[in-house]
């Protein structure tokens, strides 16, 4: 019985290696035309600088919106099922990093270095990823990675104060989350009633390009992931889950 | 050039045995993780070789990367932390359920459970 | 407002809706929340099947609504095309999930996030349904199966927890080779979306030709994943009986067919993959048939039930494949995909109301055993239901499946085996109908009298049979009595949406003919009579090794690996 | 090349040690590793904006939710083979 369970094992990988390998070896030289039809109008079409920015806010920004869905629909299956551990959990005091205001000066792992360097260190990088997030369409970077930094920056200031801020309370956070949801289903719906029909330019007009609708999108993108992914680790971390 | 495909071949493959082969919840999720982490090297290793400069237009850029890659790349990414995401937190319930990580345990104290 | 905006309206009117309901749940109490929850589900799920039915005149005129998301230029730009195919996904997800929702509202996952998933759900349907362009398909069904994975595991039992994860690292491990198969079109042609594809496949030579034919096959196999077509079907057997049975409904009637017909444009790529459409045709006819024989085997409600869903795709696969492999615009492949398109409508509705009724009346009874569960409409009495409507839809929707006259079941299949006829697909689907017979019978035998007293049950405090219940299954109830009144007036508008040149028009009297009368009594005799072999002595024994035959979670990929092997040798053959 | 070659070897040998390490902890470190590694092949092959959302993604947040998820189970692989 065990031998036939690896013999369909092996043969398993080997039919899937021999299926792939073909697709992976080809040499067939790498297209060039959608690279140059690029380089000649992405800064016209979308009036940004970076053009992986302007396929993915721009171009395929539909593709971004899925994304987006995904993440929301992910974590509201992750909180669901973390809010459910939470009920009926035995061993609380197993698990460190937590935020509960009372257990606070008791936890070992929560030092007074942790304290005041994640407390130094937190609006330091929320500024960095606010900035990753509003240069995404000239630099490197964008609403994602920032709201990704901004995550981090929130995490850190949970971590770090011990009292509750506005912006690390998860409440707060998952009404910004929301909303900025909705900013963005309603930035996307906007261009309909600007005849540049789902998911086009709202603002655009044929004599000055400019990246607006792109930094637009990168702050509503920034927002919804930022809070999301902040709430996600904050409830991952034992804090406050008052749904 | 040979080489390095190859090696992303190994590393998906490895990944994929992973999922196939380890009992362990975890490492499967592992699995996961190195598969979609070989597809995306593949994209970007591949994308890049039209071109010497990052895809910023500028003053002086000329031959720039192919960017339809990277921007596919950057969803791809994101899907697979989220559905890892997703799988963990699923293995927590489901070691909270049956006290094992071990897919063949769990289905087995599933079903006499059951 | 343009008639191209128009046409997205399914796509982007739930993402509203479903942002509404966030929104409020965030912010509200519970009474100005579940306000939203309506509105957003009038503006999700009811209005867009109305407007996708006032396209239907300017579709008929110019064929299919082609567009491209942001205006951008074609050649880069993400493009959709809004044709019938796309009008009959959308207004077939919102058959089932209208009342599949409303049955929810007080039994089932009731909560503003299950609303606001099954939004979700319903646009990224839409998004698949019109989309031409491979990443965005990917995109779109990633979204679809994580809705999937969480609808599936939110009753938070390990049983259904399990069967999410299984579902999950199956499905989307297969989705990282559709990836590559991505990669390999991009890599061969320069493009994503399908007319580029099919433009630069055109002009490759012979060993692109191969490459381009194993990047196709990582694209197909995991879609057919999520139609579960027979050595892929593993997972759903688990998936769709762990459920809540709004889910499962939701599972069987929508989910398992959007990729199937996603699948037709993506066939449509290249003369290539013509070829693959006599493979699947023959993987559906022997999917009909094992699964039906399982089905057979089972004990669990729910999972016979998901063996059925099984069963009834492979019907519709056998049809689909078939008609690619005739080619869509000659009538005998305009019949088949229309046929094939008319057995997915009727199942998805008998197949919902059969879970939801089968899924009430198991509650009640706090039985799943088909063996032992008897009596079960004096325990939906007891349990303080005044009209025995549970056992009435359950009925209605047996007779539909066993494909007895009146009812949409016996149209839908009569014009499959009648399309499919000649062939030995033929003969069978016809022993599969006759085992659907059986199982319905051995399945029915919940509802007969019970010998034994009853044991009182723990009452619990919410009303057990809510309006809206019986709502919800009355309207699935009706749709499949209307959808067979109107079966012959259906099977026209379906031939009208689908290319308009073999309008295909069967009345009254094709059904009811003489011969396909005879057939349905033969198949009934059939069903007794295997119903009668079955539980005889040395028919109940085969089933039983049959019902212990076990598969682990290794067996998922042997079956994903032989389903792309027997692809790839079939085609390579050519 | 040579450069491309190294830190693909490096990603592979960490990918197999992820997977063949009996401490759940240990693999969760090799893979954020992985991360942190494809980053920089990323930023070598002219792909910036890969390179920060590997790095805050992969590297990050997905080393959170896997570290929180070995937690809440157990830390030590046993097979029972």
């Amino acid at each position: 019985m065990k031998a036939l369970t690896r013999m369909k094992i092996m043969l398993t990988i080997l039919i899937l290696g021999l299926a792939v390998l073909p697709v992976l070896l080809s040499d067939t030289p790498w297209p060039v035309q959608a690279r140059d039809y690029l380089f000649e109008t992405a800064k016209s079409d979308t009036g940004a600088d970076n053009t992986v920015s302007a396929i993915y806010l721009g171009y395929r920004a539909m593709d971004t919106l899925g994304e987006t869905l995904v993440l929301l629909v992910s974590i509201t299956g992750t909180m669901s099922i973390l809010i459910n551990l939470g009920r009926n959990k035995v061993d609380e005091e197993s698990i460190g990093f937590s935020l509960e205001p009372e257990k606070l000066p008791r936890h070992s792992l929560r030092t007074n270095l942790i304290e005041v360097v994640a407390s130094k260190l937190g609006p330091i990088v929320l500024l960095f990823g606010l900035y990753v997030m509003l240069y995404g369409h000239i630099s490197p970077g964008g609403g994602f990675q920032g709201g990704v930094i901004v995550a981090s920056g929130i995490v850190f200031l949970a971590l770090g104060t011990e009292l509750k801020t506005k912006l690390t309370n998860t409440i707060v956070l998952s009404r910004i989350e929301s909303l900025s949801f909705l900013f963005l289903v309603l930035a996307s719906i906007s261009g309909v009633f600007f005849e540049s029909g789902f998911f086009g330019n709202p603002v655009k007009s044929l004599q000055n390009i400019s990246p607006n609708f792109i930094i637009l999108l990168n702050i509503i993108i920034g927002m919804k992931v930022g809070t999301s992914i902040a709430v996600m680790c904050i409830a991952m971390m034992g804090g406050s889950h008052d749904h | 050039m040979i080489i390095e495909r190859i090696l992303i071949f190994l590393l998906f493959i490895i990944g994929f045995a992973a999922i196939v082969a380890m009992p362990n919840i975890i490492k499967k999720i592992f699995g996961l993780n190195l598969m979609n982490a070989a597809v995306v090297l593949l994209f970007i290793l591949e994308g890049s070789r039209i071109g010497d400069q990052a895809p910023i237009l500028g003053d002086g850029v000329k031959h720039i990367v192919d960017p339809i890659p990277q921007a596919l790349m950057l969803t791809a990414i994101v899907i697979g932390v989220c559905i890892s995401a997703l799988a963990l937190a699923l293995a927590v319930r489901l070691y909270k359920a049956t006290g094992s990580l071990d897919i063949n345990v769990i289905t087995k104290r599933l079903e006499s459970e059951h | 407002m343009s008639i191209e905006t128009l046409s997205l309206a399914p796509i982007y009117l739930p993402l509203l809706g479903a942002a509404l309901i966030l929104v409020c749940k965030s912010f509200f109490p519970t009474k100005i929340r579940r306000l939203a929850e309506y509105m957003g589900t009038i503006l999700g799920l009811g209005l867009p099947p109305v407007i996708v039915l006032f396209l239907y005149p300017t579709l008929q005129q110019q064929g299919s609504i082609d567009l491209v998301i942001g205006s951008y230029a074609p050649s880069i730009g993400i493009n959709f095309s809004f044709d019938g195919l796309s009008i009959l996904m959308i207004l077939l997800a919102a058959c089932v999930t209208i009342p599949a929702w409303i049955y929810s509202r007080k039994v089932g996952p009731a909560h503003s996030n299950f609303t606001a998933l099954v939004l979700i759900q319903n646009a990224a349907i839409s998004a698949i349904s019109m989309t031409s362009d491979l990443f965005n398909l990917f995109v779109c069904l990633e979204v679809m199966g994580v809705v999937a994975y969480v609808l599936i595991a939110s009753s938070q039992k390990g049983n259904a927890v399990h069967a999410s994860f299984s579902y999950l690292m199956f499905s989307s491990s297969a989705m990282v080779f559709f990836l590559l198969g991505v990669f390999g079109l991009y890599r061969l042609t320069g493009s994503l979306s399908y007319d580029g594809i099919t433009q630069g496949l055109a002009g490759l030579g012979p060993s692109e030709q191969k490459t381009a034919l194993f990047s196709l096959v990582l694209l197909v196999v995991p879609i057919l994943l999520r139609v579960a077509v027979m050595p892929l079907s593993l997972w759903l057997i688990d998936a769709h009986s762990k459920a809540p049975h709004a889910v499962s409904a939701l599972l069987s009637g929508v989910l398992l067919k959007i990729p199937l017909f996603a699948l037709i444009r993506v066939l449509h790529l290249t003369p290539l993959a013509s070829g693959m459409g006599l493979p699947i045709s023959w993987a559906g006819t022997i999917t009909a048939l094992l699964a039906v024989l399982s089905a057979l085997a089972q004990s669990d409600a729910k999972k016979l039930l998901a063996y059925h869903s099984i069963s009834q795709i492979g019907y519709v696969v056998s049809a689909w494949g078939l008609a690619l492999h005739t080619g869509l615009e000659t009538q005998a492949g305009a019949l088949l995909l229309a046929a094939s398109l008319f057995h997915a409508f009727s199942h998805a509705l008998f197949k919902a109301l059969l879970f939801l009724s089968i899924g009430t009346t198991t509650d009640c009874s706090g039985n799943r055993d088909v063996y032992m569960l008897r009596g079960a409409n004096h325990r939906l009495r007891q349990e303080g239901e005044v009209l025995p409507l549970t056992m009435l839809c359950y009925f209605i929707a047996a007779l539909s499946i066993t494909a007895l006259p009146p009812f949409n079941g016996f149209f839908s299949k009569t014009l499959l085996t009648y399309s499919l006829k000649g062939g030995w697909q033929y003969a069978i689907l016809s022993v599969a109908g006759a085992g659907t017979v059986a199982s319905f019978m051995k399945l029915s035998r919940i509802f007969l009298p019970s010998k034994q007293p009853f044991e009182p049950i723990v009452k619990e405090s919410l009303p057990r049979f809510p309006f809206t219940l019986h709502l919800g299954l009355s309207i699935l109830a009706a749709l499949c009595v209307l959808t067979g009144i109107f079966a012959p007036n259906l099977i026209f508008f379906i031939g009208t949406l689908l290319g308009g040149a073999y309008a295909l028009d069967y009345g009254n009297q094709f059904f009811f003919s003489a011969s396909n009368l005879l057939k349905t009594l033969y198949t009934l005799f059939g069903g007794i009579a295997l119903f009668a072999l079955a539980v005889s002595k040395p028919g109940s024994k085969v089933l039983y090794r049959l019902k212990a035959m076990k598969s682990s979670f290794s067996d998922l990929f042997l079956g994903f690996a032989a389903a792309i092997a027997a692809l790839l040798l079939m085609l390579l053959q050519h | 090349m040579i450069m491309h070659i190294l830190i693909l070897g490096l990603i592979l040998a960490l990918g197999a040690f992820t997977l063949a390490s009996r401490d759940l902890l240990h693999s969760v470190i090799a893979l954020s590793a992985i991360s942190m590694l494809s980053a920089l092949l990323f930023t070598i092959l002219r792909a910036p904006d890969v390179a920060i959302t590997e790095a805050a993604v992969g590297a990050g947040v997905s080393t959170v939710i896997f570290v929180w998820a070995i937690r809440h189970t157990q830390r030590r692989d046993e097979e029972e083979s």
